[in-house]
């Protein structure tokens, strides 16, 4: 038998001003179970706490009904005050009377009072209904996965880290650093990229919280907040990592040498190899679509078809410390985390799909993260600013903004972000390198937003003497030594001929390719360019739908350097703020199954919306749902579409919202 | 009689906006017919065609389902599912005899506490311009 | 046994006049494939570029009233005119519309059935079709061509059957000939067209750019397949070359024709007597004649 | 041409502009004026209104610019910018609208010879069927008073047999009834339209 008791609160005057509170409470007192009613100048004061404390133990009242502010505002409050007095907080309901009526019928008493009523009738109707409900607590695994090694995936890393906390931090290349290892200088300021990276780089290695899984990917992500279980896939390096000591003998020695994918293609590496002199770890892999000794193993397991080819194993002689693992096969490791961090940043647009500026078929057409590499001291020129055509020095340098952005023609709205920013560093960069030379911009606006830029920008026209040219170009052709740009300077209104060395192509950024498939691994979402999305794009920008996986840097959106630190440390952040309770309580408001009715249908399942519902075997062989109650929100979207009424939502059950209607006509 | 009919308005609203938008309008104190009594839900995507069958059987005169925007939903799309099963619903209010205006599906975010009584009150003067239900 | 293709055929009015020798060659190798063509004995001047600059219904009423011919016969229409592929094309896809299908009914006089489906194809297109039918006599081993395809055949998307930018039926085509297709960046642009009355020095200017890129890009000679094109590269290039002040030489075939010359049809049969930039030189220095 | 009044007072919603976006089907206000139309148009150096100061005077409404320009009739419908265009417009309709809009009015000297050059085509065809060059060669000479325009090749095309002295003429003579029946068509739709006003 439910035992009710309803407290009705005044505060101050804001609700008995406009209702007549001494007729809620009689009404009350008549409505059915209702043990006690009475009410409360301030309800929520200490002493108005105490009162409802007393009412429960000595009415042994099983349930409470208060009507006062939205329950927005003081519902943890009450819940608090209930459980001190040996209740299940769960078996408590509040009527909104002030929001919902006193405040918003102010001119008409009458009307005002019987709504009154009528709202505590709804909740005593439901209230009765309630059932105790227990929060449970889960443990949390302290141990956060990075996912992605670009400056973005290192920050993070190495700020949970230093939390405290242990990290593993995943990156599928040979080594870490991102995109941001293969830049030369970085703008606003011009730090040379290496710099201000590879001793981060370093850290991270040498960090004792911090585990490096390089080479390797995610195969498979289950489990929720504080508790996934992932399943990692090491690649064969072909190289023992155990043994070996990074000297080097056999990177120097291997005489198959095929295209960097790190110098895009602008120089050649080694079949064994580490992608760049400061590579992370400093340990080589073998690439086994090149090297020589495994095509010729695969010339033997087919039967010795075609031509020999050289069996070579060099780096195998040569290694002293007898690394080279020809067995090795890719390793499957299963580890648990509490929180999870993608920062598996972007690629660069690839500007083969602009036929008209060549598709590619030319060297001297080039994209701005090419340029990078010949800028940079330890690319394949030495720093050396050459055309890939014939080496010579270029003197008339054109530069395309807007290149795989911008342009809905070619499946590419958004605007990159970064290439006004890094375009007028080119042109710095190169003025600098070479004061004859002579850099022309086509651009649609240039876009410098952030602090110092335009600044930055400013200097391109000041001290580079570059010149803007408004408009996008149509064609890029060659014509002897030279590639003509047809453009047209939209200030002038005319169209315009440029006769260049070297065009650069401000490329934009673009998700990784398989970022998709990463994000259904995860069960995050993803937009129509498969850029991951935020929980929401201002106020929670790192983190997702899914409880304990966060995003952070280009993998999210463009994003510079500076931005994709900050958001590194931002999910950082959170990764602590969640690690900082060893338990973690979660919300018993979820669904559940009614097994006996479950006819197994799955709709529930598809609807979800946090994939929170699985299927599962009965003893008598029946599939039905089960809810994994860690995932559950408690949105009720499930139980709208079970049709024979199997699934229900704990604390909003339909038969509790079917009462409260039902009381408003008892 | 006409003079004094008060209809009655049963209305859904999910706690994340227009729970949240209906205090607005209350902390703001902008006044409103008193004539609907609200019932909070999670989501809107948890109101179940069931429950606002259910209201116009006892006789309510309209039924207001509330959320958040498109796009918006605390719940990623749970407001899809609203819009759609409203939708589904719509058609089946003909069967009941009722007109298809005494059921409303509105969006109201936690920023529209005027809107929220504005909405109130002209789903207020419609059904007192409909009269009382014949069915 | 091959068996014979069937096609109705649009030669076009140039066919009659400048570009006798494309429609004699197309008739010639088609032949030769076993591809039969069959030209409707009264069709009608597809009102090229000038109708739809005038009334839009003409535009579409013109070429319509060839489609009704293929539509009667139940065969795919080809032409080998660009520009007059572009146009029925581009009318066939028109025709699409209620609206003005029932307009251009009224003005052809005759009621044209509901959700037609009118399939227009280039000559190009054929030839790639059939190109394993082609038994190669004469490879046309070390002649460097730059295929040029003219403006048309790659735009708009709607009707395009080939990149807009970088088409390769051509080229294909030239390939299995045993020829050599040259890599340029000009392959589809505009030649200058129809202006070679209104204002010459546009086409002189457009095609000398052709012509001059071709050659940069190391091509032997030049393969056309609009007779518009061609007139503007073949018959203007020497007043070109004046006006530009350098002699360009520079050989313009029809592709009909270079598929004839790998198929060992007689030369004399082919025509070449009729381009002005005189190819002889060219295909005895090369071996083919 | 040149008014003495160069500042611009925009009339966005013109006459013209839903002319031309019925015939395209699609808004110009989509242009971002990225010029693109115009560095690749292959005339555009030899227009006083280039593409994208078309598409520019369109969504100002300066009609008179774009009446008195030639810009419509110097474009080859090489539909190049179409092509082109990030924001997929399609600019050679625009110039083919255009010429459809101003077709009834005066040309402007400029214009006329453009305007020639399509009647006499038309013409060479609207009573044989066919197009018959050497004659709307002939007729476009004479009438332009540009004589020496093709004289250079028509010894050439005679020598070669590329010329035909007399017109082809198409069994039937199907198009002199297509423009009749069109005349017919226009004539009732004009006045149909006269009708609801
Ligand atoms: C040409 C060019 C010049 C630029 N210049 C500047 C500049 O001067 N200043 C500036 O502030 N910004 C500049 N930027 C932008 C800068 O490069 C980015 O802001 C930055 O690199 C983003 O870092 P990130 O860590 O988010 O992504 P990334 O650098 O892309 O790192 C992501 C990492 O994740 C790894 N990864 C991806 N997918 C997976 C997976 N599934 N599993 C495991 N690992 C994965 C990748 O291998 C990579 O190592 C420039 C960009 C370009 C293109
Ligand atoms: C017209 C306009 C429209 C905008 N629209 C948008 C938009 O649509 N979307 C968007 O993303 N951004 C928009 N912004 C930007 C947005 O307003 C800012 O990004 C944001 O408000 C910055 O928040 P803040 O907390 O850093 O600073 P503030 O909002 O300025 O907060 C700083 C607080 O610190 C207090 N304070 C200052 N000094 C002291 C002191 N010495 N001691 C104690 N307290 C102090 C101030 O009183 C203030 O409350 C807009 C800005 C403007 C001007
Ligand atoms: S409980 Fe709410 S209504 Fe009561 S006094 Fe406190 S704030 Fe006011
Ligand atoms: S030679 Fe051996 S130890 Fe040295 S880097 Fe290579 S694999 Fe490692
Ligand atoms: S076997 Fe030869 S080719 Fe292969 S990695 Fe070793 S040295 Fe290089
Ligand atoms: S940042 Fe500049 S270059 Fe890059 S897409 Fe945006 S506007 Fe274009
Ligand atoms: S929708 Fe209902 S019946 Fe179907 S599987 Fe889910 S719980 Fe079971
Ligand atoms: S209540 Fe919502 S989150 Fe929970 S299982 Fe149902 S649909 Fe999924
Ligand atoms: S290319 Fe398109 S968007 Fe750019 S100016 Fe021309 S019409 Fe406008
Ligand atoms: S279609 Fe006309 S406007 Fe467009 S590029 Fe060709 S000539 Fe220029």
């Amino acid at each position: 038998m439910a035992r009710v008791g309803v407290f009705i609160c005044h505060c101050g005057t804001n609700i008995s001003g406009a209702v007549d509170v001494a007729r809620v409470v009689e009404a009350a007192q008549k409505m059915p179970m209702v043990v006690i009613a009475s009410d409360n100048k301030y309800t929520c004061s200490e002493p108005g706490q105490a009162s409802i404390r007393q009412a429960i133990v000595s009415n042994k009242l099983n349930r409470v009904v208060i009507a006062a502010c939205s329950p927005r505002m003081h519902e943890p409050t009450f819940r608090k005050a209930v459980s001190a007095a040996g209740l299940n907080p769960y078996l408590l309901e509040i009527a909104n009377i002030r929001e919902q009526c006193s405040w918003v019928h102010s001119h008409d008493r009458e009307k005002a009072t019987a709504k009154a009523i009528e709202l505590v009738k709804m909740a005593v109707a439901k209230v009765i209904r309630h059932e105790p409900l227990y929060p449970r607590e889960v443990p949390v695994t302290k141990r956060a996965l990075v996912i992605g090694g670009g400056i973005t995936g290192i920050q993070a890393a190495l700020d949970i880290a230093n939390a405290g906390h242990e990290v593993v931090l995943l990156e599928q290349e040979p080594s870490i650093g991102g995109r941001m290892a293969q830049l030369d200088k970085t703008f606003p300021t011009l730090d040379c990229s290496a710099c201000i990276l590879t001793p981060k780089m370093v850290d991270v290695a040498n960090h004792p919280k911090i585990r490096l899984l390089t080479y390797a990917e995610i195969k498979e992500v289950r489990g929720f907040v504080g508790n996934f279980k992932v399943e990692i896939t090491q690649k064969a390096r072909k190289v023992d990592y155990s043994k070996c000591t990074g000297c080097g003998t056999c990177w120097q020695k291997c005489p198959e040498k095929t295209p960097s994918e790190f110098d895009l293609g602008l120089g050649k590496r080694p079949s064994i190899y580490i992608p760049f002199a400061q590579a992370v770890p400093t340990k080589p892999v073998i690439d086994t679509d090149s090297c020589r000794y495994i095509k010729y193993r695969q010339w033997l397991a087919a039967g010795e078809q075609g031509k020999k080819p050289p069996e070579c194993r060099i780096c195998e002689k040569i290694c002293p410390t007898g690394s080279i693992a020809w067995d090795q096969e890719p390793q499957t490791i299963t580890e648990e985390f509490g929180a999870i961090v993608v920062a598996t940043g972007f690629q660069v647009y690839d500007h083969r799909h602009y036929e008209e500026y060549g598709g590619g078929a030319y060297p001297d057409v080039i994209s701005g993260m090419q340029l990078e590499r010949l800028m940079n001291a330890s690319g394949p020129t030495g720093g050396e600013i050459v055309r890939p055509s014939d080496g010579t020095h270029p003197k008339t340098v054109a530069f395309v903004c807007c290149v795989g952005s911008r342009d809905q023609a070619k499946g590419r709205t958004y605007c990159s972000k970064v290439c006004c920013m890094y375009t007028a560093k080119h042109a710095i960069m190169l003025k600098e390198h070479d004061p004859d030379v002579q850099c022309y911009i086509f651009y649609i606006d240039v876009r410098t937003g952030g602090k110092d830029y335009e600044e930055f920008y400013l200097r391109t026209l000041d001290d580079a003497g570059a010149i803007y040219i408004k408009g996008r170009p149509s064609k890029i052709y060659r014509d002897g030594k030279k590639m003509i740009v047809l453009g047209e300077d939209a200030l002038m209104g005319r169209p315009i001929e440029l006769a260049a060395d070297l065009v650069v192509l401000a490329t934009g950024m673009e998700p990784r390719t398989g970022a998709d498939k990463l994000a259904q691994k995860l069960n995050i979402s993803y937009n129509t360019y498969h850029f991951l999305v935020e929980a929401h794009p201002k106020l929670r920008p790192v983190e997702t739908q899914t409880d304990g996986i966060f995003v952070a840097g280009a993998c999210v959106g463009p994003r510079d350097i500076p931005e994709s630190v900050a958001q590194g440390s931002a999910a950082a952040a959170k990764v602590a703020g969640l690690f900082s309770s060893d338990t973690l309580v979660t919300d018993p408001i979820t669904s559940v199954v009614n097994r006996e009715r479950c006819t197994g249908c799955l709709l529930c399942v598809a609807i979800c919306p946090y994939k929170a519902i699985d299927c599962e075997t009965t003893r008598d062989t029946r599939v039905v749902a089960v809810v994994n109650e860690s995932l559950c929100k408690g949105c009720g979207l499930c139980v709208g579409a079970c049709r024979p009424k199997a699934i229900d939502l704990r604390g909003f059950t339909s038969q509790q919202i079917l009462e409260e209607v039902n009381s408003l006509w008892s | 009689m006409e003079l004094t009919y008060e209809p009655r308005i049963v209305g859904f609203l999910c706690n994340w906006c227009s729970y949240a938008g209906a205090d607005l309008a209350g902390t703001s104190r902008t006044n409103y017919p008193a004539n609907i009594r609200i019932i909070r839900v999670p989501c809107s995507g948890r109101v179940d065609p069931l429950f606002i069958v259910k209201a116009f059987q006892l006789g309510a005169d309209g039924v207001l389902v509330a959320g958040c925007h498109p796009g918006d939903c605390h719940y990623s799309d749970g407001n899809y599912h609203t819009r759609r099963r409203v939708g589904l619903l719509r058609p089946f209010l003909d069967y009941l005899g009722l007109d298809k205006a005494r059921l409303r599906l509105e969006w109201v975010s936690a920023s529209e506490g005027k809107r929220f009584s504005e909405v109130v009150s002209s789903f207020t003067d419609t059904l007192i311009k409909m009269g009382p239900r014949s069915s | 046994m091959i068996e014979t293709a069937r096609y109705a055929y649009y030669p076009g009015c140039c066919s009659k006049a400048s570009a006798k020798e494309y429609t004699a060659t197309t008739r010639l190798v088609c032949k030769a494939l076993g591809i039969e063509l069959e030209e409707s004995p009264d069709w009608i001047c597809c009102g090229a570029s000038s109708a739809h600059s005038i009334d839009r219904i003409l535009g579409i009423a013109l070429p319509a009233h060839e489609l009704l011919y293929a539509g009667r016969m139940k065969l795919d229409l080809v032409a080998s005119c660009a520009l007059c592929f572009s146009r029925l094309k581009i009318a066939a896809a028109e025709l699409k519309d209620d609206d003005v299908r029932k307009r251009v009914g009224e003005v052809l006089g005759q009621e044209i059935p509901g959700n037609p489906d009118y399939r227009v194809m280039h000559i190009l297109q054929v030839l790639e079709k059939h190109l394993d039918r082609i038994h190669l006599e004469k490879p046309l081993k070390g002649l460097s061509v730059a295929c040029y395809y003219g403006c048309l055949l790659g735009r708009p998307k709607e009707v395009a059957f080939d990149d807009a930018e970088n088409p390769q039926v051509m080229d294909r085509v030239v390939a299995a000939l045993g020829g050599e297709p040259v890599e340029w960046g000009f392959k589809a642009e505009c030649c200058g067209g129809s202006h070679v009355f209104t204002r010459p020095d546009i086409v002189s200017k457009l095609s000398h750019r052709l012509l001059y890129q071709a050659k940069q890009a190391g091509a032997d000679c030049l393969a056309v397949v609009c007779p518009v094109c061609h007139s503007n590269l073949d018959a203007m290039q020497k007043s070109i070359g004046k006006e530009y002040k350098e002699e360009v030489d520079l050989p313009a075939f029809y592709i009909t024709q270079l598929v004839g010359l790998a198929a060992g049809l007689p030369p004399r049969k082919l025509m070449f007597e009729k381009l002005f930039v005189d190819p002889m030189r060219l295909l005895r220095a090369k071996g083919l004649a | 041409m040149i008014s003495a009044q160069n500042t611009i007072r925009p009339r966005p919603h013109t006459t013209y502009r839903s002319f031309v976006e019925a015939h395209i089907r699609q808004s110009i206000a989509q242009c971002y004026q990225c010029g693109k139309c115009t560095a690749g148009c292959p005339v555009a150096y030899t227009m006083e209104l280039t593409p994208r100061r078309v598409i520019r005077a369109l969504q100002l409404g300066l009609e008179n610019e774009l009446e008195n320009s030639s810009t419509m009739w110097i474009c080859l419908s090489c539909l190049t910018c179409s092509a082109r265009c990030p924001r997929e417009i399609n600019i050679a309709g625009v110039m083919e609208a255009l010429r459809l809009a101003t077709i009834g009015k005066k040309p402007t000297p400029d214009q006329k010879k453009f305007r020639l050059f399509h009647d006499l085509f038309i013409m060479s065809f609207q009573f044989s069927g066919r197009a018959y060059e050497l004659g709307l060669g002939m007729a476009y000479n004479v009438m332009s008073g540009q004589f020496l325009n093709m004289a250079s090749i028509i010894p050439g095309m005679l020598r070669r047999g590329k010329l035909a002295f007399l017109p082809h003429k198409s069994r039937g003579s199907e198009t002199q009834h297509i423009f009749q029946r069109l005349e017919g068509q226009n004539k009732a739709m004009n006045q149909a339209e006269a009708g609801t006003k």
